[in-house]
């Protein structure tokens, strides 16, 4: 693996890390649920697509490479529809009270 | 380190006797209510000829007979092994639950027309379920292989004592659940620490590997009292009254005359076969004791239960408290240890017989008078001759009264008990018999009053004759011959360390 | 792994759509946290394991969102 | 102390944690919330402890399948009374040291335990070859200790029965109570669409891969019983009726073929439970497949519950 | 320390916490749920001693690791039979009491031997 690569790896990996830690703070942070909610799904894109971003020069064959890109789709599909549901949750608690 | 066991001749058996439960189960599950109960029936004469099959081979051979499944050797393979004792719980077994299931085909018969009923379907498949789980207990040798035995019990115990469907019975299904899960839980932790600490759960290699290290002592603790919540050792009884006595009567017979049995036997695997190495500390006089309680304490809460269902199934917790005298009195390398162990599994086999015997009769009884209240059944013995005939009878053997399976037992024990001095358990054993000859004298005395009596409906002569001849059977182990003892001691471990180098 | 660290705080967090968001990036994070634990410490495999959280993830939210938002239909009904 | 164990110390303290929280959340809903995240957490520490197969299992079942059942009942029973008084003091504190012996008793059991230890190892290896498997889990699990799994898988029968037979006697032969609210919303319609196909296949790859990589029958059954699940709770299908004959079959197909070739072992191995010499892995991968639609099927019926709609409904 | 010796203590922490909730919590949702906690304490021995099994090529022994896999399958069916059992009675008695007498105590003393 060249320089370059490894230390493109490295970054992504960490920017990674960063937006984890940045959705944690912000979900323990925020005001209110929504913006919690907003918070939580940035972390979850960006988190976990840098470090897929930065394991994939790592992967040892096409195939594993191919899997985290599958693993970070079904990710995203799964956040989205989480975030959604969340969200009409959110709104059904807050009618009523 | 011996060579490799490999099977022996005979051996297959052993498999056969835990296949055809479990293939049953299957054809059962898929076929439906009607079927299962035919499977259940029909296969009870093979798994009778298996069983006898068994105990003639081990009695030919003259020692264990053993099988290793998918042809390899512990440590990596499972094998199963059956000795004396493994051949005669094997046998009971046979007995006692075909015996049951013929009993029970008025209760848990399918609708006519081709229908299904929960009742049914439930039923014969957790029987089965039982003979399954009882065979494997009996023979297997892999500590692992018995964990799953245990949770092949479980399930199939919890659903029969509750298959009434009212909701006290889920209250004591759940209970007895949640002690059982304890129990498995527990039995699995101390079978990881022994497979950390020797690298194998074959019962006949972890005997030789043993040695005394803290893993050892804490996994026999942590083992004993999981096992010890499943057989409702005081103070770990508190499940079973409510779970056995309202459960229907055939499903109680099996409950209370095998099932706890089956991790008693575990019990006496683990200490007798496992760690017979291990220094002792004591383990076997606390058990002892324990046993003595549940002895005391069993008996008395029996004396006041208003419910015969219910005194009958305080009276198990009592029985049970005598089978752990096994463990001071049985083991060890002396001159009494032979009548000790033979007096325990004798108390084994005779409450099995007599307990189920009685539960069946109690059933009869609740089926004619619509009721099991024991201050209401003055007159009932003119009635119903041959039930109370039976639970007369069955009451002989618990009483410990001559001629039965229970005064064999008892007079073995005591034997045992005074040969080697420890006075103490004599006297468990002799207040023991005066308490039940007290329940016993509550049962039978109002009942054999001349009062006039009406019953509902009259008992039935089929259901009679099953609980009659399990009573009888109780009995009868009193006259057991010698050859009887002979069988016990194939594979007797302490025999085994005792024989010439 | 530090990821985590954060996150099993919000647990505390004061209402159950804060408590199932938790899980949520608890999901996400574990499985981030998990493929770099498998390229520092080459377990064999892991990225299946990674691939299997990854559809399990999602599936014990919906089963949350799905059953408190019987249960706050349930709620409402029985404050009317 | 190196970055690693820093790490694994700093994890462990966190799965104690969520353990404790777990316990002492007065919610139900929120002890099974922390019981799920708890389930993460343990996947990654059998990650460190090298088991990726057990890491696999653990997220499946013990995190995912069980969460969904407990989820599912903790909203059914929130509304009910405490059940009985709290217990007292001296009961407390009688159980917390019982259980600080048992857990003292433990660690010292463990800390002694011989380091390494005994170990199958090298013997389960050196019969991997007759198998044709790689993966040394799978070969234990369907090929020396065979017994056990068949036997197991008919625990998981008696379990369905055992859930079945708790019906009111008028719901037999009828289906288990719907999994999902009446109107489910859209967003989790179009997850369930999607995401379940793309589940079934990386289901029926993982038990493929599992005889050489970590997965398995056990692993493939669990995924593709929770993509039925998700199915259901988005009221895509509903649970089918318990007297359906197809129903039964499937649930049974696992353990009967496994028993079936187990008797047959005899004439094609010389024991019973034993695999042919050079036959053996298509046979294991015979008896896998129909495990994995066993499992996928019994694991959402013991989650759907007993019937509790009169049949024909 | 090791990862494997740390799992161990862990998982002897969580029997005793699981332990702890079992006997002392009455509701029996949060009894299973103690029992869960107790099995994956266990199941975590189970691991400790696969990975001590590790032998020169070997990273593990897998035979600890089999039956923990089976040990998950069965904990989770016995948890849907609980469950099952637990909703009938709360729907035939409207409440979820273990005894009906009250007052009586699950494991008490189960430590004795």
């Amino acid at each position: 693996m060249s320089l370059a690569l490894t230390l493109f790896s490295a970054l992504a990996i960490a920017a990674g890390v960063f937006f984890f830690l940045a959705g944690t703070v912000a979900l323990l942070r925020f005001p209110d649920s929504l913006s919690r909610l907003h918070a939580l799904t940035k972390a979850d894109n960006l988190g976990l697509g840098l470090v897929v971003l930065g394991l994939l020069p790592r992967a040892g064959s096409p195939l594993a490479g191919l899997k985290l890109i599958v693993l970070w789709a079904l990710v995203q599909l799964s956040s989205a529809t989480v975030a959604q549901l969340i969200g009409a949750a959110l709104r059904r608690q807050d009618v009523p009270e | 380190m011996t060579a490799a066991e490999t099977t022996t001749q005979g051996g297959a058996l052993l498999v056969l006797a835990i296949l055809l439960p479990s293939a049953g189960i299957l054809a059962s599950f898929a076929l439906g209510s009607r079927a299962a109960e035919r499977i259940a029936l029909g296969s009870a004469p093979i798994a009778l000829v298996i069983a006898l099959a068994v105990l003639a081979e081990v009695w030919r051979a003259g020692r264990p007979i053993v099988y290793t499944v998918a042809g390899l050797s512990p440590p990596l393979g499972i094998a199963l092994r059956a000795d004396g004792v493994s051949a005669v719980m094997l046998l009971a077994s046979a007995l006692i639950v075909p015996a049951s299931g013929l009993y029970a085909r008025a209760g848990f018969a399918s609708p006519p027309g081709g229908g299904e009923s929960r009742k049914a379907f439930t039923f014969w498949i957790m029987l089965q379920g039982i003979s399954a789980a009882l065979a494997i207990v009996f023979v297997s040798g892999d500590l692992f292989n018995l964990y799953v035995a245990l949770e092949l019990l479980t399930f199939a115990a919890v659903p029969l004592a509750c298959v009434e469907g009212r909701a006290e019975t889920f209250a004591a299904a759940l209970r007895y659940l949640l002690f059982a899960l304890f129990g498995s839980i527990f039995y699995l932790l101390g079978a990881a620490l022994l497979y950390g600490a020797f690298g194998t759960l074959d019962i006949a290699l972890l005997a030789e590997r043993i040695r005394p290290i803290p893993a050892v002592t804490a996994a026999a603790a942590l083992m004993t009292a999981g096992l010890l919540a499943k057989t409702a050792l005081f103070p770990l009884h508190l499940w079973l009254p409510p779970a056995h006595a309202n459960a229907p009567a055939p499903a109680s017979a099996v409950l209370s005359g095998l099932v706890v049995k089956g991790s008693f036997f575990l019990t006496v695997r683990l200490w007798f076969y496992v760690l017979p190495g291990l220094p002792a500390i004591g383990f076997d006089a606390i058990l002892g004791a324990l046993g003595s309680a549940a002895v005391v304490f069993g008996s008395v809460l029996a004396l006041r239960q208003p419910r015969l269902k219910l005194l009958v199934a305080y009276s198990t917790i009592a029985q049970i408290g005598y089978l752990f005298l096994i463990f001071p009195l049985g083991s060890g390398l002396h001159s009494w240890t032979a009548d000790g162990w033979n007096g325990g599994v004798m108390q084994v086999l005779a409450h099995a017989f007599a307990k189920a015997a009685m539960f069946l009769a109690a059933g009869l009884l609740y089926e004619s008078l619509g009721h099991d209240k024991i201050a209401k059944f003055s007159g009932a013995a003119r009635a119903m001759p041959m039930t109370f005939l039976t639970l007369g009878l069955g009451g002989l053997s618990l009483m410990g009264l001559p001629p039965s399976g229970g005064f064999a037992a008892k007079w073995l024990l005591l034997r045992a008990s005074i040969a080697s001095g420890q006075w103490f358990w004599a006297l468990v054993l002799i207040v023991g018999g005066l308490l039940a000859a007290g329940y016993m004298y509550r049962i039978l005395a109002p009942a054999l009053t001349s009062n006039a009596i009406s019953l509902k409906a009259p008992p039935r002569r089929a259901g009679e004759a099953i609980a009659l001849t399990l009573a009888v059977v109780a009995v009868a182990l009193g006259f057991a011959p010698e050859s009887f003892f002979q069988l016990l001691d194939i594979g007797r471990p302490a025999l085994m360390t005792a024989g010439p180098p | 792994m530090t990821v985590g660290a954060g996150l099993a705080r919000v647990l505390y967090g004061p209402r159950e759509v804060d408590r199932m968001m938790a899980v949520q990036l608890l999901g996400t994070g574990g499985i981030a946290a998990l493929l770099l634990a498998a390229s520092a410490t080459e377990v064999a495999g892991v990225e299946n394991v990674a691939l299997g959280l990854a559809l399990l993830s999602s599936f014990a939210s919906v089963a949350f969102v799905t059953a408190s938002a019987g249960a706050v239909k349930t709620r409402q009904a029985d404050d009317r | 102390m190196t970055l690693f164990d820093a790490l694994d110390l700093a994890l462990a303290a966190i799965v104690l944690g969520v353990a404790a929280w777990t316990i002492a959340a007065r919610e139900m809903f929120s002890a099974v919330v922390g019981y799920v995240a708890y389930g993460l957490l343990l996947a990654i520490v059998w990650v460190r402890l090298y088991a990726p197969d057990v890491a696999l299992t653990e997220a499946s079942i013990g995190s995912g399948v069980t969460g969904v059942l407990l989820v599912a009942a903790s909203t059914r029973l929130r509304r009910l009374p405490a059940p009985d008084a709290p217990p007292g003091a001296a009961l407390k504190i009688a159980a917390a040291l019982l259980s600080v012996l048992v857990t003292g008793v433990l660690a010292t059991a463990v800390l002694y335990l011989p380091n390494p230890a005994a170990s199958l190892a090298p013997e389960a290896d050196r019969h991997l070859a007759a198998t044709g498997l790689g993966n040394a889990v799978t070969a234990v699990l369907i090929a020396y200790r065979s017994f056990d799994t068949m036997l197991e898988k008919v625990v998981l029968v008696l379990a369905v029965v055992g859930v079945w037979s708790v019906a009111p006697e008028r719901f037999w032969g009828g289906q288990p109570a719907p999994l999902g609210p009446a109107a489910p919303d859209a967003a989790l319609v179009f997850l369930a669409r999607i995401l379940a196909p793309i589940g079934v296949v990386i289901g029926v790859q993982m038990f493929w891969v599992g005889a050489d990589d970590p997965g398995g029958a056990f692993q493939g059954g669990a995924i593709l019983a929770a993509m039925w699940i998700i199915v259901m709770m988005a009221r895509l299908t509903e649970p089918p009726p318990i007297g359906s004959g197809w129903l039964r079959l499937a649930l049974i197909s696992g353990p009967a073929v496994f028993l079936l070739v187990g008797v047959a072992g005899p004439y094609m191995a010389g024991s019973f439970f034993g695999y042919p010499v050079g036959f053996a892995k298509p046979l294991i991968l015979f008896v896998e497949a129909f495990m994995v639609l066993s499992i996928g099927v019994t694991l959402p019926l013991l989650v759907a519950g007993p019937p509790s709609r009169e049949a024909g409904q | 320390m090791s990862a494997s010796t740390i799992a161990g203590f862990v998982g002897s922490g969580l029997v005793g916490l699981g332990l702890y909730a079992l006997i002392v919590n009455p509701e029996p949702l949060k009894k299973l749920l103690a029992f869960n906690l107790i099995g994956s304490g266990v199941f975590l021995v189970f691991g400790l001693v696969a990975r001590r099994g590790a032998v020169g090529a070997f990273l593990f022994d897998p035979v600890p690791q089999a039956m923990v896999i089976t040990g998950i399958v069965v904990a989770f069916a016995a948890s849907a039979l609980a469950v099952a059992l637990m909703l009938r009675l709360a729907d035939e008695s409207g409440c979820i009491a273990l005894d009906p007498e009250g007052g009586t105590r699950l494991d008490d003393g189960a430590e004795d031997t």
